[in-house]
């Protein structure tokens, strides 16, 4: 009798399917990974687990006993909790709150029993001791924390339920790799003491690191589900991406060595900042210059201090031979330059508003258009959409009706309006599906190709190593290695981004 | 997170429930209720004198909704508590420089749109830079117009409206219809064009709706809120105006009564407090309804206290049906 | 104490130093609502009021509080001058009730308080004001015999719960009571607000096209009879009126059948004379005794109709249009209530 | 260098811990300049006077907070305090002034606040409409509630009810005591787990809802606190007051929101304290003696204080954004 049995589990909005037959059993003592193309439907299924969705149909069994919840204290009640990808901590309180917050400890009367709390939570904050990093303590407020941190709390509190079934929904996306394999040590001790959980991720290595079933989803439905064993990264890859998709690989890339004589748009000297120290460097029209390095080493600082959203204290920053200091993203766009963050819920994406309204804004800026005919707007908006392959109805259609990688589309389109003269790709890949990344990186080139200066920061080293022309390795703010030519191994890429880590 | 798909089991059953969940439906709807139950109530409610009249009254409550809407749409809690102290300043100011006659109403017109600007664009400056939540910062602001206002009063002369004005605010003026009428559908054309085709129409929505990423795509968030302020008090300026004209003089607490109906009339017109969706269409449905309802429930003879709770009770009633926000669980 | 040995003190000069030297008071005037330009008037004609006393030698000086303040803010008022230790303090409440504590402690200190506008229960204070009451009456039983005592009659009231509204709708009540054919078909409420009561009025004409007169209350009377105008019916129906001198113009000119009693803005000034004498230690003839909690001391009500309408406006010619149509005692006037 | 810093962050710890600090100094700093203005209004007297004036919007702003933690809002507790204020009054008058009675009618009236704190709860959370209309009508409901209970101000409350909360004992003013009883409250109550889930809704609703916590309740709980003290606030009016008035509260909805706003509690939730709240209700009462003890003349007596008190809100507001950066 497995723990956990779901067949034909769905879930409708409106008009689009969020679930249409998610299927999954779950064995005591098992780390089951889910895997799919972005919205095809984990998450929903997990959410179904953990209450937090309602399903419009479908089988749910627990311990062999059909099971209806009403939310997710029914679930933690059944021995159920989810670590949510967007996390779900509050972020005034403290550590050991937020660790607690499902159980409070406290006194006769409903007070707070301060001294339990801290001693629980000091519990769990121990398992990471090591990792954790700097400023981090069990009362520290959550707000205070790094993403990374904070990742380890949802964990730390994921951890702190107790529950025989755990869901872990892209729990890593933020951690560094001595952080993930600390996780990882955990969760193989809670495997042997017959736990079961489950856990999603888009890294492969991670995947076959911890896991000992795949079950694949697609659209929405479960296709396959097979021991870790008798299955391997060609086989699940055919399944997440269904028949049509079998040329969707990786791309290997021309070594592009013409790239050294190419006209120098950007050069940039001395960048410093918060998190960012003595970074220089220098990108030619036509190159796609990688960043690389651990996660959170500045990479992303560093395009969104070219971009004008954070602060520049120091350096000088040079666009086509004329010194600039973009002090606002719209007057980095203004000189050129654009941006793309795998964060499209914080940083893209017009949330609840139409496709038109997400593509029109660089429009609007560069052309210097007051007025918006739908009209007139269409001519310039079509073939920007149309030139990534976006699949949409029409562009009244709310973007929120598309999926992650189509939403990603629309994003990019708005700077294709109005071609930029250097894209700045802050993981722009996060959370997509594999096809809509081959698509998204063939682009890339062909803009590159025409002459756009671009550069790539992505969280997955064999991106990276695919599709740039040069890596810049990041290491505490600071560039520690550049990778060219021959050099540019994914072993020098390891060697450089954890020997030079402290 | 999803993929669509264009058959599924849920689209025969959802679509008399979609036409329910549009507002400007729902609120046309329950006017079309109201009139029937104000006939009935009392025959001759619904004339189209009486009707006329109530647009009158329900124009001067849209031309402020309109800021007030404008405010809601830019998000970040956006809200507006000093229409009213702006519709008092702006008839009071009006009043005295008009001074009763036509010649000056050019004047007085540019007088209150230039003090409105200048209110609005301290509560946008507020909001913006100082990033003081707009309810605390138009909150504060109301009470410093109250404040204005008694000193303003100190000798000034007259207060009377122009005759031109109030002609205008009254009188039919075209068609039949009074100019104010005629205002408010130029309110209305106005919003509807500045929201659907303008690029500011699309920035608002923008920075209504996601804020960061609007900001991201380099529109400049800060700006647009500012002006959105400034119109809010422009148009409750203006309206300060036409109620000169309507109440033929000018007195100190003429505005009191918009600040939460202004509010309310824009919930009622499907534009949720959270910003980024809904529209002016709506709101000027909002309006009428609201006014409606005021007037059924003037004519109900069951005592004030009686009045206030089924006032009370039926709006909450109609909120139902409006801007509730989403089930926690999906 | 500090208080009581400055009155002492003066009780001493009082006897010692021949009365042409000056007397000194300090009169605290509060007023907790500012929305209306009446309560303006009011403050200004009290504190012109309190100059005058310099030609008789006697220093009056006047410390304002004068703001939108919630109930407990107005005892604030109260306690604020309490503390700077005035000789008297004039109100207008916005509770009749709330301050019976706040004036008892003020009366341990010495301290005359008089209400103004507004009746207050306190035994510790005294009322000098019109009879709001007697006011609705007076414009009821004009609006009455106007109409031959027979037709109908709608009233727009102020602010439910209001006191001075309540007094209001318990006088004209009582004079339509009088004339069984008169019916009051509608009583709604516009708070006093012009606008407003301009809105019910246009409602009630819709609802009720054939009423014969209507009974409305201040500003708000400017608003129904715009309505009355737009509505064609000016000369149709008898309403009672107001009096700010925007409205006594449109009067006037239109030639209303109107009548209105006169709430005049002077009565805080009226109030602030009384008070002096009173703290000359002059006694009044007959004690303040009238109305309902037997401490207030009426003024008399002006009366406007057809007859005078026209003096009354040659009266405020050249006053701004929110000025109201005033009467106050004057010091002589006022010293006849003394003994 | 290091000294410095360490400072800074024991300072940073120190702010974060009270909040209530710069609204703290705001009064102390009030509380000079109106005894430097008018050096009376410094006696154990004026200072009792302050007390009792400003206990109410004390209280009902307390009340507020709770509301405001979960980043909801309630413009009804002018009204509920008025319903309360009324419903007591009209007990005690009939059933007489006896103890009993009264502490049958404060029973009473703690019982129809938390009552109204259900209602306001039940529609604001229960069927999720948004607070500020929401709350708004349900005051129009209320109000009108309260006239039918007592359609005209004036009913005086029995002399012991006003005697206690005017008079003193052992040579104390009774309202210090009910001060000092209120800052026990607010105390322990910081101190429950309540509260921390108050402030976990505030943070993010969802959030609270996956870790597991039941939204909808502790919302409603919100508000039920909040409406018992709006009347723990109509008990302060009524022994001011001495009387019952269907009208008391309505101006003071406005007032207790800026004074949580000042006593350093975000209107988006998740973050402040009842204690700044209740500071906050006083500095409000500061400034407007402040105007009149500083002689401004009457008529720019409301522009002083409407400057004064939006400069202060935005003060407080920028404060309270520094500690919590």
């Amino acid at each position: 009798m497995s723990r956990l049995k779901l067949q034909q589990i769905c879930k409708y909005y409106d008009a689009t399917t969020a679930l249409a037959s998610g299927d999954l059993l779950l064995e005591s003592g098992e780390i089951h990974v889910l895997i799919g193309a972005n919205g095809s439907g984990k998450s929903t299924l997990c959410k179904v687990v953990a209450g937090s969705v309602r399903p419009d149909g479908g089988l749910f069994e627990l311990n062999g006993k059909p099971v209806t919840l009403f939310g997710p204290k029914a679930a933690r009640d059944m021995g159920i909790c989810l670590f949510y990808q967007e996390l779900s901590l509050a972020n005034s309180l403290s550590v050991a709150q937020n660790i607690n917050l499902y159980h409070l400890p406290t006194h006769a009367g409903g007070l707070v029993d301060e001294a339990e709390l801290a001693r629980r939570a000091e519990h769990y904050i121990d398992k990471f001791r090591k990792v954790v990093g700097e400023n981090f303590s069990a009362d520290t407020p959550v707000t205070k924390l790094r993403p990374d941190q904070k990742q380890l709390v949802e964990i730390m509190k994921t951890l702190a339920s107790e529950a025989e079934i755990l869901i872990f929904d892209e729990p890593t996306s933020a951690l560094d790799r001595s952080q993930v394999d600390c996780f990882f040590s955990i969760l193989r001790e809670l495997k042997e003491e017959g736990r079961s959980i489950i856990f999603i991720s888009h890294r492969m290595d991670e995947i076959f690191d911890i896991a000992d079933r795949i079950t694949v989803i697609r659209d929405g439905t479960t296709v396959s589900s097979r021991p870790i064993n008798e299955t391997d990264q060609a086989t699940i890859i055919r399944d997440m991406i269904g028949e049509q998709h079998e040329t969707a690989a990786q791309i290997s890339v021309s070594p592009h060595d013409q790239m050294a004589n190419a006209e120098i748009c950007l050069k940039a000297e001395a960048l410093g900042g918060t998190q960012l120290r003595n970074v220089g460097f220098s990108l030619a029209r036509g190159e796609i210059l990688g960043l690389g390095g651990l996660h959170g080493q500045g990479q992303s600082t560093l395009l969104r201090t070219l971009f004008g959203a954070k602060r520049l204290t120091t350096g000088t920053l040079e666009l086509n031979g004329r010194l600039v200091h973009p002090a606002s993203p719209r007057a980095a766009i203004k000189l050129g330059f654009s941006y793309v963050s795998g964060d499209r819920v914080r940083d893209g994406v017009i949330t609840g508003r139409s496709i038109m309204e997400n593509v029109s804004p660089i429009h609007f800026l560069k052309d210097r258009k007051f007025l918006a005919f739908p009209s007139v707007l269409s001519r310039v908006i079509e073939p920007a959409l149309a030139s990534l392959n976006t699949k949409y109805t029409s562009l009244g259609a709310s973007i929120s009706s598309l999926s992650g990688g189509n939403q990603q589309k629309v994003v990019i389109a708005r700077w294709l309006t109005n071609p930029p003269d250097i894209l700045l790709l802050d993981d722009p890949t996060k959370g997509i599906d594999l096809s809509a990344k081959s698509e998204l990186f063939a682009l890339v080139r062909k803009l590159a190709d025409e002459g756009m200066a671009i550069i790539l920061y992505s969280s997955e080293d064999s991106e990276l190593l695919a599709h740039s022309d040069r890596i810049l390795v990041f290491n505490n703010g600071s560039v520690s290695r550049e990778l060219v030519g021959e050099d540019k191994t994914r072993f020098n890429l390891y060697q450089a981004a954890y020997s030079g880590a402290k | 997170m999803t993929i669509m798909q264009p058959t599924n089991p849920q689209d025969s059953r959802s679509s008399i429930i979609v036409y329910f969940k549009n507002p400007l439906l729902v609120a046309f709807i329950l006017i079309v209720l109201l009139l029937i139950a104000g006939e009935t109530l009392s025959p001759g409610f619904a004339s189209m004198e009486q009707i006329l009249r109530l647009l009158i009254v329900a124009a001067l409550l849209g031309i402020v909704a309109a800021g007030q809407n404008l405010v809601i749409l830019g998000g970040r809690e956006g809200i507006d508590l000093s229409v009213g102290g702006v519709v008092s300043l702006s008839a009071v100011l009006a009043g005295n420089v008009m001074d009763g006659n036509n010649a000056n109403i050019i004047a007085a017109i540019l007088v209150c749109l230039a003090a409105g600007g200048l209110v609005g664009l301290i509560n946008g400056v507020g909001v913006t830079i100082f990033g003081i939540p707009p309810l605390v910062m138009t909150l504060g602001m109301l009470g410093v117009l109250q404040g204005l206002l008694v000193v303003i009063r100190q000798g000034i002369p007259s207060g009377l409206a122009a005759p031109a004005l109030a002609n205008f605010v009254s009188k039919p003026f075209l068609l039949n219809l009074p100019g104010i009428l005629w205002l408010w559908i130029a309110v209305g054309l106005l919003m509807a064009f500045l929201l659907m085709r303008t690029s500011l129409g699309y920035k608002i929505y923008a920075i209504g709706s996601n804020e960061n990423a609007a900001y991201m795509a380099g529109v400049p968030v800060k700006r647009v809120r500012v002006m959105l302020f400034a119109l809010s008090s422009m148009f409750a300026a203006l309206a300060g105006i036409c109620i000169l004209g309507y109440a033929g003089t000018s007195f100190a607490n003429v505005g009191d009564s918009y600040m939460l109906s202004s509010i309310i009339a824009v919930v009622l017109g499907g534009t949720p407090l959270s910003g980024g969706k809904g529209g002016y269409t709506g709101t000027m449905a909002g309006a009428f309804l609201l006014i409606l309802m005021q007037s059924i429930l003037t004519t109900l003879s069951i005592g004030e206290s009686g009045r206030q709770v089924v006032f009370g009770i039926t709006l909450l009633f109609l909120l139902l049906f409006y801007g509730r926000s989403k089930a926690l669980r999906g | 104490m500090k208080l009581k040995n400055a009155l002492l003190g003066m009780a001493v000069m009082a006897l010692a130093i021949p009365a042409a030297q000056a007397e000194e008071f300090t009169i605290g005037l509060s007023n907790g609502w500012v929305g209306s330009e009446w309560r303006t008037q009011m403050i200004e004609e009290a504190q012109a009021a309190a100059e005058k006393w310099k030609e008789k030698g006697v220093d009056v000086k006047v410390v304002v509080q004068s703001a939108n303040v919630d109930v407990p803010g107005q005892i604030a008022h109260v306690r604020n001058f309490i503390n700077q230790g005035v000789n008297a303090i004039i109100i207008n409440p916005n509770s009749p009730t709330a301050f019976d504590p706040v004036f008892s402690q003020a009366k341990e200190d010495g301290i005359l308080v008089i209400s103004t506008d507004a009746e207050v229960s306190s035994q510790d204070a005294l009322y000098v004001g019109i009879d709001q009451t007697n006011w609705a009456a007076l414009s009821a039983k004009w609006l009455a015999e106007t109409l031959k005592g027979k037709g109908q009659v709608v009233a727009i009231n102020g602010v439910a719960g209001h006191p001075a509204n309540e007094m209001r709708i318990a006088g004209y009540t009582s004079v339509f009571n009088q004339y069984p054919d008169i019916k009051v078909v509608n009583e709604v409420n516009a708070n006093w607000d012009q606008a407003q009561g301009q809105q019910a009025m246009q409602n009630l004409l819709a609802t009720y096209p054939d009423i014969d007169g209507v009974w409305v209350q201040d500003g708000m009377a400017a608003g129904a009879w715009r309505s009355l105008m737009d509505a064609g019916k000016a000369g149709q129906v008898a309403a009672t009126g107001e009096i700010r001198k925007d409205f006594i113009d449109l009067w006037v000119k239109n030639d209303f059948n109107s009548g209105a009693s006169v709430n005049p803005p002077g009565v805080m000034a009226s109030a602030l004379n009384v008070a002096v004498f009173m703290l000359q230690g002059r006694e009044l003839k007959e004690p303040a005794a009238a109305g309902q909690y037997k401490n207030a001391l009426y003024l008399p009500i002006p009366f406007i109709n057809g007859d005078n309408v026209a003096t009354v406006a040659k009266e405020l010619e050249g006053k701004p249009g929110f000025y109201s149509y005033t009467s106050s005692l004057s010091i002589d006037e006022a010293e006849a209530y003394f003994k | 260098m290091t000294e410095a810093h360490a400072l800074k962050t024991r300072m940073a710890t120190l702010f974060r811990r009270f909040p209530f600090l710069p609204a703290l100094g705001m009064l102390l700093l009030l509380f000079v300049l109106n005894g430097i203005a008018e050096p009376n209004s410094m006696t154990v007297r004026a200072l009792k006077g302050v007390a009792s004036t400003y206990l109410a919007l004390v209280f009902l702003s307390v009340g507020q907070t709770f509301v405001v933690y979960t980043g909801d809002i309630d413009l009804s507790v002018g009204a509920i305090l008025s319903l309360v204020n009324v419903s007591i009054v009209v007990i005690m008058s009939q059933l007489g002034g006896e103890p009993y009675v009264v502490l049958l009618a404060l029973l009473v009236g703690i019982l129809i606040g938390a009552l109204c704190g259900l209602v306001n709860g039940f529609v604001v959370s229960g069927l999720r409409m948004q607070a500020i209309v929401a709350t708004f009508a349900t005051s129009i409901l209320l109000s009108g509630i309260a006239l039918w209970v007592l359609p005209v101000a004036g009913l005086p409350a029995p002399s012991l009810f006003w005697k206690v909360y005017g008079g003193r004992s052992y040579g104390i003013p009774n309202v210090f005591f009910f001060a000092v009883v209120l800052i026990a409250i607010l105390a322990v109550l910081a101190k429950t787990s309540m509260v921390t889930k108050l402030l976990a809704v505030g943070n993010g609703q969802l959030s609270a809802y996956q870790s597991g916590l039941s939204v909808t309740r502790i919302r409603i709980y919100g508000y039920v606190i909040c409406g018992v003290f709006a009347a723990l606030a109509a008990f302060c009016i009524t022994g001011d007051t001495a009387s019952g008035d269907p009208l008391v509260g309505g101006a003071m909805t406005l007032s207790s929101v800026a004074a949580v706003v000042l006593g350093g509690t975000a209107l988006s939730g998740g973050i402040g304290s009842a204690f700044g709240s209740a500071i906050g209700a006083i500095i409000i009462g500061l400034i407007s003696s402040l105007v009149f003890y500083a002689g401004i003349p009457s008529e720019w007596q409301n522009l002083a204080q409407g400057a004064t008190i939006l400069v202060v809100l935005m003060l407080g507001v920028l404060a309270s954004r520094r500690i919590n950066q």
